[in-house]
């Protein structure tokens, strides 16, 4: 059922842990290069979704629809693959490395040299490092975290730490971009500069964008697509407008303060 | 502090991955190998190449292979010294059935045997985590050592399953004295040393401590989390293995498969946790400490108490004195003493400033 | 004996010594260097996009940026076709500086990336020309009057025999714009003549040579930095160096150590506070080393000399990347004796330069921050050129 | 076919020697989510303690109470000076900690008493006495008693008692306990004293079996399968990993031996443990855990 202009299409996808429903029966398309957001209030099922769109979570029904391929469900590691990044609700970077080696690790599937080739430094090896560091330094770049390449990302600021994590997922070159919570916990400029980051991220490189934002009024300036969540179940669906139009995404969630 | 860094920038990314960035560090360290090749040698005697270079040494890259597993990919393992003997008996083999071979040669197959072993014994870890892996190590530490206790073959159908080294010759020239031990030792210390450095810097490397640090994540970014564990597994255990033959042949000269027992595989732990995890220099401050802590204690006893404690009291003590070392550092400074060198370090690029 | 303009110079470096390097900028993590002779190469090529533009001699080229190459480059090209460079400091604020645009109308804009872009488009001037260096986030940009520096890649140069520089000592190089309070436009004209004299007298009093490295770490958006960095740079031929961005510039100094710094008093400020802010604590015995080595008290005998050079200053100096000057230049106002005292004490002499204020007052009124109609603005522009 | 069964039920009762050391790794796993290395020096530095103090003439109660004492001592150094400092540490670290605890005890056991073998006698005969034409062991009987005793006991008290309960608590999610007030520092220190408790009767044991030695400490060894087979959370599970480990081991040794080679038991039971984790990676009474993310 997935026309071409969408990248991603979900059908009936139903999720439960331990016999609670998490999602319910939930379907929706994803056309490409736009942004969509997810909202709804906490325990929604939202970061559960985006679970299951990159295989962390294994959907109990229904069927996933990514780039012209149908699938019950896939491993992170292929989704990875397929060209879906993301970050998390919870930032999930590496600690104990460095800033440059945090996004050097997202372009890991891009990567032409055998770790043999690495190690030894022959073969596509030292062509490749030069390529892999050129195109992380891009990122960097791109996000401005110049300042901090070579510090550990523990030792950085939430913000920051955030950034990283979006250099860390656009490193992979990804068709789909999952976003849980980018702008979580900053302060206003901080989120104007991250929706600054993200709108850049759609028009640069053409990133077709899901993010989860709790911020209506960023949500409302970043998006052209938005999915209103409420208890798993999909109560909106539409442009930012016809959403803050539609009355039982009011009742549900504009209504209540977030 | 002392040297300057003014004018050492980068004008391209392969200058960047040089191991040493500053020159300073650079000379340093050739100076420290032109020591250790060239004038330890001539002073050293028989007594410190037999009893604390040596082991120091060997314990070093076996400390160094466990780290690789431990330290950088996060799988806990209390196997380490079964994959020694792996290593060691089947270099053993290797060099009695075939003719000829030279035994450098058949270090290496037994370090490649011994990582085969390692992913085998590492195959578990696919599905398991933490603890659980714990018993896949230890099955290996059991099983293996009653295989060559058992199985005379693997000992030349010696009565008490003892292996002696073959003789220590390359291109007619012999390294069978103390000296030569030393240098033997040093030399292929020094190359596996390199070779590990080399292998965390690479991406193989970055992958494993992703790895440790949320595989979750690691899978999601399209890591092959399966591949980046048996390849610790093995790798890890090449360098153990290797470890293994230089402990049997250049350091004891014979061995029985209890040399390789549990107890060897903690104290290699310790040396990665008192030396650090994740660190390769970590290893060589580590294993130093834990050979020269025993004979500075048994100096001690000696020359200060005049012999009043029995030896077998003074291992108690060690015990006590290694345990507690063991707790000081997990909670003081858990990783190790690599992480102080390190802060010393940072301390002193800013000095006279704070940060 | 050429004449004594900008481009000439340029050139006579790009024949002195074609192979050694001019220029290094530090971008994605490694110092690009740039000789001579590339340098001419893209010169010439930037001549062309001028030209073909319809920059012609007169006009003025604004510059919104911050210390970069590539502004540098398009000053010296604008004077090459007789033009002149009028860079707007980037430390001003935004306000100011849309104000600035919307009183003088400028026709030719060089925008250091998306945000000068934005800033200027939002203006609606009637700009002809807005070349811009980082094009991140510009891609989808619909504006004819845009024009991304990269594209010159592709330009064939221009054959600098055949059409030498009409540039001549005496002509305006470098225009500077400034509002006072009650919003009238300030600017302050500087000729080829005068720049280079000025730079002249400092290499010569200081034996600059090829062999300095001068870190840029401020825009050319002071008179000042011209004389006394700009036109040195082009008469002694040495390398001039630019930071990754305005953060990372102390990261960069220190990677670089300067020999030759030019940096106004404020510059030298930030960098002491920097150093107090990072001090040891009070009453540690660190700090009290500290405080005992860098007291300039009578009491003073070689030891203790001996002790503060290797173990205080030496380093600190290494830590804020001084260990290499040798020509710490102060440009315009003095600095306050405490900063002063700090520096001498740490064994960097800073030399004072005068920066000749001589700003005079244009009929040019702009409003801040609000803006009203341009027509009478541009009216009052004409009216400036014919008093002029 | 007896013969099966005499091997089968000489195992199972050995296995509830393993079940005892199990339950002392149980209840502090619980509590505090450390994998408690030490448990096994445990076991010896109380069975040393004991036995020693008896060959000084202490009657037997008395001794019982004063090796009880000092290893509640040790429990409340173990959480002063180490769990303390440890607080929220990964498990790993944890886990190393009681590697050097483990360490400290046994070198502190042999220390102050030596390291010689003592024999043990609880006034508990060892000969076998026939059962359905089989021979069993009545020491083994007893050992299986006092098991099946302490089990009860413990189920009873950390089902009824507040301090049982809140460990339940704790066990559950650590933050939440807190939140409602439970002491974690008191309560680790009484699970300890408890796991201390257990240890001292697995020690005597065993010390009455095999005679008291450095050996004893090595029993941690088996008790990890046992875990790994019952789950590190459940006292039952904890139980029946026991009799599982010790029967199969014996039967292996038994039946296998002789085609493989003797002494199979120090391996048979991490082979079975692996092969039970490939399928069932939580154990049998172990509740697998959902990831976050």
């Amino acid at each position: 059922m997935t026309t071409n202009e969408h990248l991603l299409s979900l059908n009936n996808i139903s999720l439960s842990f331990k016999g609670v429903k998490a999602i319910n029966n939930i379907s929706f398309a994803v056309n490409r290069g736009e942004i969509c957001a997810l909202i709804g209030p906490n325990g929604a099922g939202k970061s559960s979704l985006l679970n299951v769109i990159n295989g962390v979570y294994q959907a109990d029904e229904g069927e996933i629809n990514f780039d012209g391929e149908s699938k019950k469900n896939m491993s992170p590691h292929r989704s990875a693959q397929r060209g879906i990044a993301r970050t998390f609700q919870n930032i999930a970077l590496f600690k104990g490395m460095s800033v440059l080696d945090n996004v050097l690790t997202g372009r890991n599937l891009k990567v032409k040299s055998s770790w043999v080739e690495q190690v030894f430094n022959i073969g596509q090896a030292p062509n490749d490092a030069v390529v892999q560091r050129k195109k992380s330094e891009e990122i960097i770049d791109f996000l401005k975290i110049q300042p901090w390449r070579s510090s550990l990302v523990g030792s950085l600021p939430y913000g920051l730490q955030k950034r990283v994590e979006l250099a860390r997922a656009l490193a992979a070159e990804p068709k789909l971009l999952l976003l849980d919570e980018p702008m979580a916990g900053m302060n206003s400029d901080e989120k104007a500069e991250m929706s600054r980051f993200i709108l850049d991220t759609q028009r640069e490189f053409g990133t077709t964008i899901v993010l989860i934002e709790h911020d209506i009024s960023v949500v409302m300036a970043l998006s052209n697509h938005v999915v209103v969540l409420d208890y798993g179940k999909k109560i909106g669906d539409g442009t930012p407008d016809e959403v803050r139009a539609n009355p039982e995404v009011i009742a549900a969630y504009l209504g209540t303060k977030h | 502090m002392l040297y300057r860094e003014a004018g050492q920038f980068i004008t391209d990314y392969r200058a960047d991955k040089s191991i040493f960035r500053l020159k300073q560090e650079r000379w340093g360290f050739y100076l420290l190998l032109a020591i250790a090749f060239i004038f330890i040698p001539f002073i050293g005697n028989d007594y410190w190449f037999s009893a604390i270079l040596i082991p120091f040494l060997v314990l070093s890259l076996a400390g160094l292979g466990l780290n690789l597993l431990t330290g950088y990919a996060g799988q806990l393992s209390l196997g380490s010294a079964a994959f020694m003997a792996v290593g060691a008996f089947a270099a053993y083999n290797f060099h009695l059935r075939i003719e000829g071979l030279p035994f450098l040669v058949s270090f290496l197959l037994g370090g490649f045997t011994a990582a085969i072993v390692g992913i085998l014994f590492g195959l578990p870890s696919l599905r398991i985590k933490g603890f659980y892996l714990l018993v896949s190590t230890l099955a290996a530490q059991f099983f293996v050592l009653w295989v060559f206790t058992n199985f005379s073959w693997f000992s030349n159908n010696n009565s008490s399953g003892v292996i002696t080294a073959p003789q220590l010759i390359i291109l007619n020239h012999d390294f069978s004295t103390p000296v030569g031990r030393y240098l033997l030792t040093l030399g292929i210390v020094v190359v596996l040393g390199f070779l590990a450095k080399s292998i965390v810097r690479s991406e193989l490397g970055r992958n494993w401590m992703a790895v440790r640090d949320m595989d979750t994540a690691a899978a999601v970014i399209g890591i092959s989390i399966p591949k980046t564990k048996l390849l610790a597994f093995g790798i890890s255990s090449f360098f153990l293995g290797i470890a293994g033959s230089l402990w049997a042949f250049t350091y004891l000269g014979t061995v029985e498969p209890h040399g390789f027992d549990l107890t060897r595989s903690f104290q290699i732990l310790f040396i990665v946790i008192i030396g650090g995890m994740g660190s390769i220099l970590g290893n060589f401050l580590g294993a130093a400490f834990v050979i020269l802590l025993p004979i500075l204690l048994s100096n001690i006893s000696m020359n200060l108490l005049a012999g009043a404690i029995d030896p077998g009291q003074l291992e108690n003590f060690q015990k006590i004195i290694f345990g507690a070392l063991i707790i000081f550092f997990l909670i003081k400074e858990p990783n190790g003493l690599a992480k102080v060198w390190q802060t010393f370090k940072q301390r002193s690029r800013v000095w006279p400033l704070r940060f | 004996m050429i004449t004594d303009t900008f481009p000439n110079l340029l050139n006579f470096q790009a024949f002195d010594k074609p192979l050694s390097i001019a220029i290094r900028h530090k971008q994605l993590g490694i110092w690009h260097e740039k000789r001579w002779s590339e340098l001419h190469q893209e010169l010439l090529q930037l001549v062309q996009l001028l030209k073909e533009k319809g920059f012609k001699a007169g006009d003025t080229l604004f510059l919104l940026s911050h210390p970069r190459p590539e502004a540098l480059l398009l000053s010296i090209a604008a004077h090459w076709l007789g033009g002149i460079a009028a860079p707007l400091d980037p430390a001003y604020a935004k306000s100011k500086v849309s104000a600035l645009l919307n009183a003088l109308q400028p026709a030719f804009i060089f925008a250091e990336g998306q945000l000068q872009v934005d800033q200027i488009l939002n203006l609606g001037l009637s700009q002809k020309l807005i070349i811009y260096a980082d094009a991140r986030g510009l891609s989808h940009y619909e504006n004819a009057t845009l024009q991304a520096y990269a594209a010159i890649k592709n330009l064939q140069p221009i054959d600098y025999l055949k059409q030498l520089s009409v540039a001549e000592p005496e002509h305006t190089a470098f225009v500077f714009y400034r509002l006072n309070e009650n919003g009238d436009v300030n600017l302050q004209q500087l000729s080829h003549a005068e720049m280079l004299a000025q730079g002249r007298k400092l290499v010569k009093q200081e034996v600059l040579t090829a062999h300095e490295e001068a870190l840029a770490a401020r825009a050319f958006a002071a008179s000042g930095h011209v004389r006394y960095l700009l036109s040195p740079w082009l008469l002694a031929g040495f390398k001039l160096n630019f930071p990754e961005n305005i953060d990372t510039r102390d990261i960069d100094r220190r990677e670089l150590g300067p020999t030759l710094v030019a940096g106004t008093s404020a510059t030298y400020q930030r960098l002491h506070a920097l150093v107090e802010s990072r001090l040891p604590l009070p009453n540690t015995l660190h700090r009290r080393l500290f405080d005992w080595a860098i007291s300039t008290s009578k009491i003073d005998f070689f030891l203790r000399r001996l002790i503060a050079y290797w173990l205080i200053t030496r380093p600190l100096r290494d830590v804020i990347g001084f260990s290499r000057t040798r020509v710490p230049l102060l440009v315009g106002e003095r600095l306050p004796a405490k900063s002063a005292l700090f520096f001498a004490s740490i064994g960097i002499h800073v030399k004072n330069w005068p920066d000749v204020a001589d700003w005079q007052q244009s009929n040019i009124k702009a409003n801040i921050p609000k803006i009203e109609s341009k027509k009478v603005l541009s009216q009052q522009l004409k009216q400036a050129g014919a008093t002029a | 076919m007896s013969f099966f069964f005499e091997v089968l039920t000489g195992g199972l009762l050995a296995g509830v020697m393993y079940s005892l050391v199990a339950i002392g790794f149980v209840l502090i796993y619980k509590a505090s989510g450390v994998f408690n290395f030490a448990q096994g020096s445990m076991v010896l530095f109380s069975a040393l303690t004991f036995v020693s103090l008896l060959e000084r003439g202490v009657p037997f109660w008395i001794s019982f109470i004063i090796t009880l004492l000092i290893m509640l001592v040790l429990a409340w150094a173990i959480e002063r000076f180490v769990l303390r400092k440890l607080v929220n540490r990964s498990p790993i670290t944890l886990f190393m900690a009681t590697l050097g605890l483990s360490y400290i005890i046994e070198g502190l056991a042999q220390a102050v008493w030596g390291a010689q073998v003592h024999a043990l006698d609880i006034g508990v005969s060892d000969e076998p006495f026939e059962i359905f034409g089989m021979l069993l062991s009545q020491f083994d009987l007893f050992a299986a008693a006092i098991a099946g005793i302490l089990v009860a006991v413990l189920s009873f008290l950390f089902s009824k008692t507040r301090t049982g309960i809140s460990l339940r608590a704790v066990a559950d999610d650590q933050l939440a306990a807190l939140a409602v007030g439970i002491k974690l520092n008191r309560l680790w220190f009484i699970v300890w004293g408890v796991a201390g408790f257990v240890g001292l009767v697995a020690g005597l044991l065993w010390g009455a079996r095999v005679g008291v030695q450095f050996s004893l400490s090595l029993i941690v060894l088996k008790a990890l399968p046992v875990l790994i087979i019952g789950g590190f959370t459940s006292i039952g599970g904890a139980i029946v990993g026991g009799l599982i480990i010790g029967s199969s081991e014996k039967l292996a040794e038994v039946f296998l031996g002789p085609y493989i080679g003797g002494g199979i038991e120090n391996w048979f039971p991490y082979v079975l443990a692996m092969l039970f984790l490939l399928v069932r990676p939580s154990g049998i009474f172990g509740e697998r855990a959902i990831e976050r993310v």
